[in-house]
Order: structure tokens, then C-alpha cells, then sequence
């Protein structure tokens, strides 16, 4: 490596102190105001490219992890993250795909209420949190991923979502009132055939 | 196709009437564009039916669904009544979208779950130093409070010296003597008023007034007037006792 | 930086992921018997000399840690303003009033107990100071005011401070009484002037 800059040599050195992914502006808390972090950032990103350890960029904020492709020589005697329920996996993907979104579209969506425990136990691994209520009767809570979600999955942005183009492309994330629409349907039935 | 008895034993493991309908969806081995809606509903039908026959509990939302699904099946076999709406049509296409929704969230989930993630792939730094803030307080307190405070404890801990204004006032031994002469100079009754000075001022006449009284009733105490007054706050009226 | 070859960035990776300084043996059991782990520690030393975070060696095991040169920026001051409790302002007053003064003059005028921490706050801010030991028994710490003390609150002097007779012109000393016997005079004088 050339000796980089003291800025440089800086935000490196703030960031592998850092035990969380840090926004530019948090950098700029320490290393003080006018410093032109994003260059540094740029040029640490550039130095560190193809090496064991990589800067990467999640959502706004910043941090160091290694090479995706040294995962096979680190995961011996590891644990594996806890793994995700089928009902958790597919809520995470909901949320993800169509943030905000309230717990009665997720359950719309799935067919199936879900238990109470499934969206504590994303939002206790800090991928969901409540974002606001929709302004509708009931004002039902608004759900949607944190910036730690996109750490963990190593998303550049939402944007980054696996295939979410082409979902979208094909209407599958559309509003969900028709979704909702045939649920109320099957409830009309019910009664219907309740009533024969 | 799975055979019923397999989906019989797997029961537990389905997460709704969606979910089910899904597995059998995707059995049809085409995309979920193409199923046959009508060969799903008779396999979600026959599944339930076998389900029945051998005394399975079956929650509600599975017989609801297979409702729906016989109401779907008889629109979509009978000719067309233009009057209903939706048309089954319009309802096996929103199966289909359904199905194809869930199916998409089921496909990204495990997509999202197979990206390098955080302490399964990747790793963050393992020891890492931290950062601190140290947080300093700013005391804030303005010169008023604290002259104000300084104020506050001479008020409450220096001796305190009561000044009273000097007032016009009749002492109680004023009042005795004048209305012990003056009630002994006429012999009718006479209103306790008429013992005061004239020309007092204001607060001096209340003094009066006050004293006057008392001195009226230690009079009446020492049997040397008698006092009388028709109803409370009506005239007093004094005279001398001989 | 250069590329460097796979082992370099493997020991890298593992090094950076490590909780504890690793020994060369303790590296080699991730990536292979026969990899010369030594020189990779080298290449690595090299490369990571003069940067924002180094490679060390202790004993005989090795572990990245920041540079020391960079420690100060790993903290962040950050300042919480915060209003000064009653007993505080009280305690404060009377330093600067009656100083040099011990703790038992400040109780005894007060005529409450201050509690240990509020002197501790006072010297904090910078506004009170031990101003050396009155020569009685027992020899009690002395306290004063600061310099700070007189600029923070705009003071020239401890002799601008307003003295008791300003206080009570200010109706800052017993207000309460001082209030209500104003209020009996002002009636008597608008009573007396109606019946004029």
C-alpha cells in the first residue's frame, strides 16, 4: 500500500475502531467539520479493493468486513446465525419488498396470520423496526428494514433487493388492495354459505 | 402429482390454506402463470376431502378456503351470468396473482437468506477498539439565579424584623375611658356608633369601632352597662346599669 | 495497495476477523499445514505500515489494531448543556458571597445539608475551586470562585455582585412579605383618595 493521507489514515483507522457501520457525518464527528470524508472514503474503498478485508458502502453508512470469498477458511467453528423460521424469512422478504407495509398486508400477502413472536424476533435481530402508522381508521403500525438490514445482507441500498425489478416489472409489488380485495371476498363467502 | 396421503401426514407443516394451495400450484410443474385453477381447486378439494375422511381437525381457514374454491369451481363450470361480478374469471385470476405473490416473497426470502451475510460469510472486525464519546456537561446558570438564589436563602435563614406602619389606632384603655364617660352622661339607650370620635378618618373609626366593642363588652362584664341587640349584625345599643 | 496473492489475503481476513491476537499456528490451522504463514505476516506488515491501522506483533502473536497516533480521534467530546439544580445555584451563591468558605459555613448559612456532589458539580463547571485549608481544628478545605466563575457570569469582580440592600431594593430579599405589605399600603392610599 502507498502511505495514505492523515484524513485517510483517519477514517481508516475510526472505522476498524468502529464496532457499527458509521454514516459519513458520524466520521466527520471525529475527524472534524469541513473534512472532506467521502474522498477519503473513495480512496480507502480504491485501496482495500481485492484485498482479505473491503470497505463497503450499506445504505449511507460505511464499514470494513472480509472478502466474501474468504468465508470458507472463517466459518470453521463458527455458529451459524441463528436460522430464520420459513414464517420469519418470508416476513423479513415482505417487509424488505414492499416497505412500509402494515401487519395486515403481510398477512394478505402470506394467507396466513402470523404470530405475534415473528416480527419481535426481526425486529430483536434489528432488520425491522416500526416506521410511523398509515393514516387510515385504525392508524394500523408501519413496518419497515433498518440500516442494519442492509449490513447484514450486504446491500448496497434497497435497490440491491435480489430480483426486485423484476418483480416489480411484473406487478407483483403492487398495492395490495387486491390482495385484500379477495379477502374480502372469501369472508363473504363464508357468510353466504353460512347462510344457505 | 404428490399423492393425498403425503400432504395428509405433512399437515402440520403448512402455513395456511395459501401455503397449501401454493405446494399444489407448484406440483403442476408449469410456471404459475399457466396452472389450471380448475385442477388446483380439485386437488386443494380432494386434499381436504381426504383430510375429513380420516377425522383430521382441520382448522377453519382450510374449509373456508375450500368454500371459496367450490364457489369458484361451479362459476367457472356454469355458463356465464353476466350479472355476477366479479367474474369467476376475474377471481381465478386473482388466485393466480395471489399464488404468484406469495411465491415471489417465498423465492427473495431464500435469495436474501443465500447473500453473504454478516457472521455467516463475511465478518466484521472481530475485536474491534470502539469508538467513545465522552460527554461533558455544560453547566448553565444565569447572574439572576444566582442573585436571586442568594436572595432566596437570606430570606429564609437571616432574623427577620417585622416593620409595622404606624397606624391611627384607639387602644383598648382609650376606648374603655371614653365610652365608660360617655355612656354615663345620658340615660337612654344610645347606639354603640354614637361613642365614637367625629371627623376620624376611616381607618382610625374601624380602630374605634373595634375597640369601642370590646370595650363595651368588659363594661357589661363588670355590670356597669347593659347591651342590647335586636338580631346579629343589627345596632348595638348601650346604657348605663345604676 | 497491490493485490496481494491469496494466502496474504486470507491471513488478512482471518487477522481482521480474529477476537484475540492469533499465533502463526493458530492462523495456519484456517488456512492449510505447509502455508507459509510467516511471510505472509511480513508482506502484511509491510503493507500496512504507515496506514491508519497496523499490523503488531506481540509475543508471538499478531493482531491489527489502530496506530497509535490516531487514538485521540477514536474519542468524540461531545457537550450536554444542562441547567444548574437549586441546591447548586444556592451553594454557588454563597461561595461567591461570603468566600473563601468551608463546606460547614456553607451548610450553616444554607441552613440545609449539600450533599458531597454538589461542590463536585461546581468545580466541574469551573466555577468553584479549593482555595486552600482554614487553620482550625480539623483544618477544613476552603472554597472560592474561579476567574470562569466571574466570566461566565459577566462579572468584573466579586464586588459587582449586588449586596444585600440591592437584594432587597430588587424585592429579591423576603419578597413575600415586602409584596404583601405593599399591597395594604397601595389599598389604604386608594381608599383614601376616593374620599377625598
Amino acid at each position: 500500500m502507498t502511505a495514505p493521507d492523515p484524513l485517510v489514515r483517519a477514517v481508516e483507522a475510526i472505522l476498524f475502531a468502529a464496532t457499527e457501520p458509521l454514516t459519513a457525518d458520524a466520521i466527520r464527528a471525529h475527524v472534524g467539520e469541513g473534512a472532506n470524508v467521502r474522498a477519503a472514503l473513495d480512496r480507502l474503498a480504491a485501496d482495500y479493493a481485492g484485498r482479505g478485508v473491503e470497505l463497503v458502502r450499506r445504505g449511507d453508512r460505511w464499514h470494513f468486513q472480509t472478502a466474501a470469498d474468504m468465508a470458507h477458511l472463517l466459518r470453521r467453528d463458527r455458529e451459524e446465525p441463528r436460522r430464520l423460521s420459513r414464517a420469519g424469512t418470508e416476513t423479513l422478504a415482505i417487509v424488505a419488498y414492499h416497505e412500509p407495509v402494515t401487519r395486515a398486508e403481510i398477512e394478505a400477502i402470506r394467507g396466513v396470520q402470523i404470530s405475534k413472536g415473528t416480527i419481535d424476533v426481526l425486529m430483536e435481530a434489528g432488520w425491522v423496526r416500526p416506521a410511523g402508522r398509515r393514516e387510515v381508521p385504525g392508524r394500523p403500525l408501519l413496518y419497515a428494514t433498518t440500516p442494519a438490514f442492509l449490513a447484514h445482507f450486504g446491500l448496497a441500498s434497497r435497490r440491491d433487493l435480489p430480483g426486485l425489478e423484476d418483480l416489480r416489472a411484473a406487478g407483483l409489488l403492487d398495492p395490495l388492495d387486491l390482495a385484500l380485495e379477495m379477502q374480502a371476498d372469501t369472508n363473504e363467502v363464508v357468510k353466504r354459505s353460512e347462510q344457505d | 402429482m404428490t399423492e393425498p396421503e403425503t400432504l395428509t401426514l405433512d399437515l402440520d407443516g403448512w402455513e395456511g390454506p395459501l401455503d397449501l394451495l401454493l405446494a399444489l400450484a407448484r406440483n403442476q410443474k408449469v410456471n404459475l402463470r399457466e396452472i389450471s385453477i380448475l385442477a388446483l381447486v380439485d386437488q386443494y378439494l380432494a386434499f381436504i376431502e381426504q383430510a375429513r375422511e380420516i377425522r383430521l381437525e382441520l382448522a377453519a381457514d382450510y374449509l373456508v378456503m375450500a368454500a371459496w374454491l367450490a364457489y369458484l369451481k361451479s362459476g367457472l363450470l356454469l355458463p356465464r351470468d353476466p350479472e355476477v361480478e366479479p367474474s369467476p374469471e376475474d377471481l381465478a385470476l386473482r388466485l393466480q396473482l395471489r399464488l404468484e405473490r406469495l411465491n415471489a416473497m417465498r423465492d427473495v426470502g431464500a435469495r436474501l437468506m443465500a447473500r453473504d451475510r454478516i457472521g455467516r460469510d463475511v465478518f466484521a472486525r472481530g475485536s474491534p477498539e470502539g469508538l467513545r464519546t465522552m460527554r461533558k456537561t455544560l453547566w448553565q446558570a444565569e447572574i439572576f439565579d444566582l442573585i436571586a438564589a442568594y436572595g432566596r436563602i437570606s430570606a429564609r435563614t437571616r432574623p427577620v424584623m417585622h416593620i409595622v406602619a404606624d397606624r391611627p389606632v384607639m387602644t383598648l384603655e382609650a376606648a374603655l375611658d371614653r365610652v365608660a364617660r360617655l355612656v354615663g352622661s345620658t340615660v337612654d339607650w344610645a347606639v354603640i356608633e354614637s361613642f365614637l370620635p367625629d371627623g376620624a378618618s376611616d381607618l382610625f373609626r374601624k380602630s374605634a369601632l373595634a375597640s369601642s366593642f370590646l370595650a363595651a363588652l368588659e363594661l357589661a362584664r363588670q355590670g356597669r352597662v347593659e347591651l342590647q341587640q335586636a338580631s346579629p349584625f343589627a345596632p348595638l345599643y348601650l346604657r348605663a346599669l345604676r
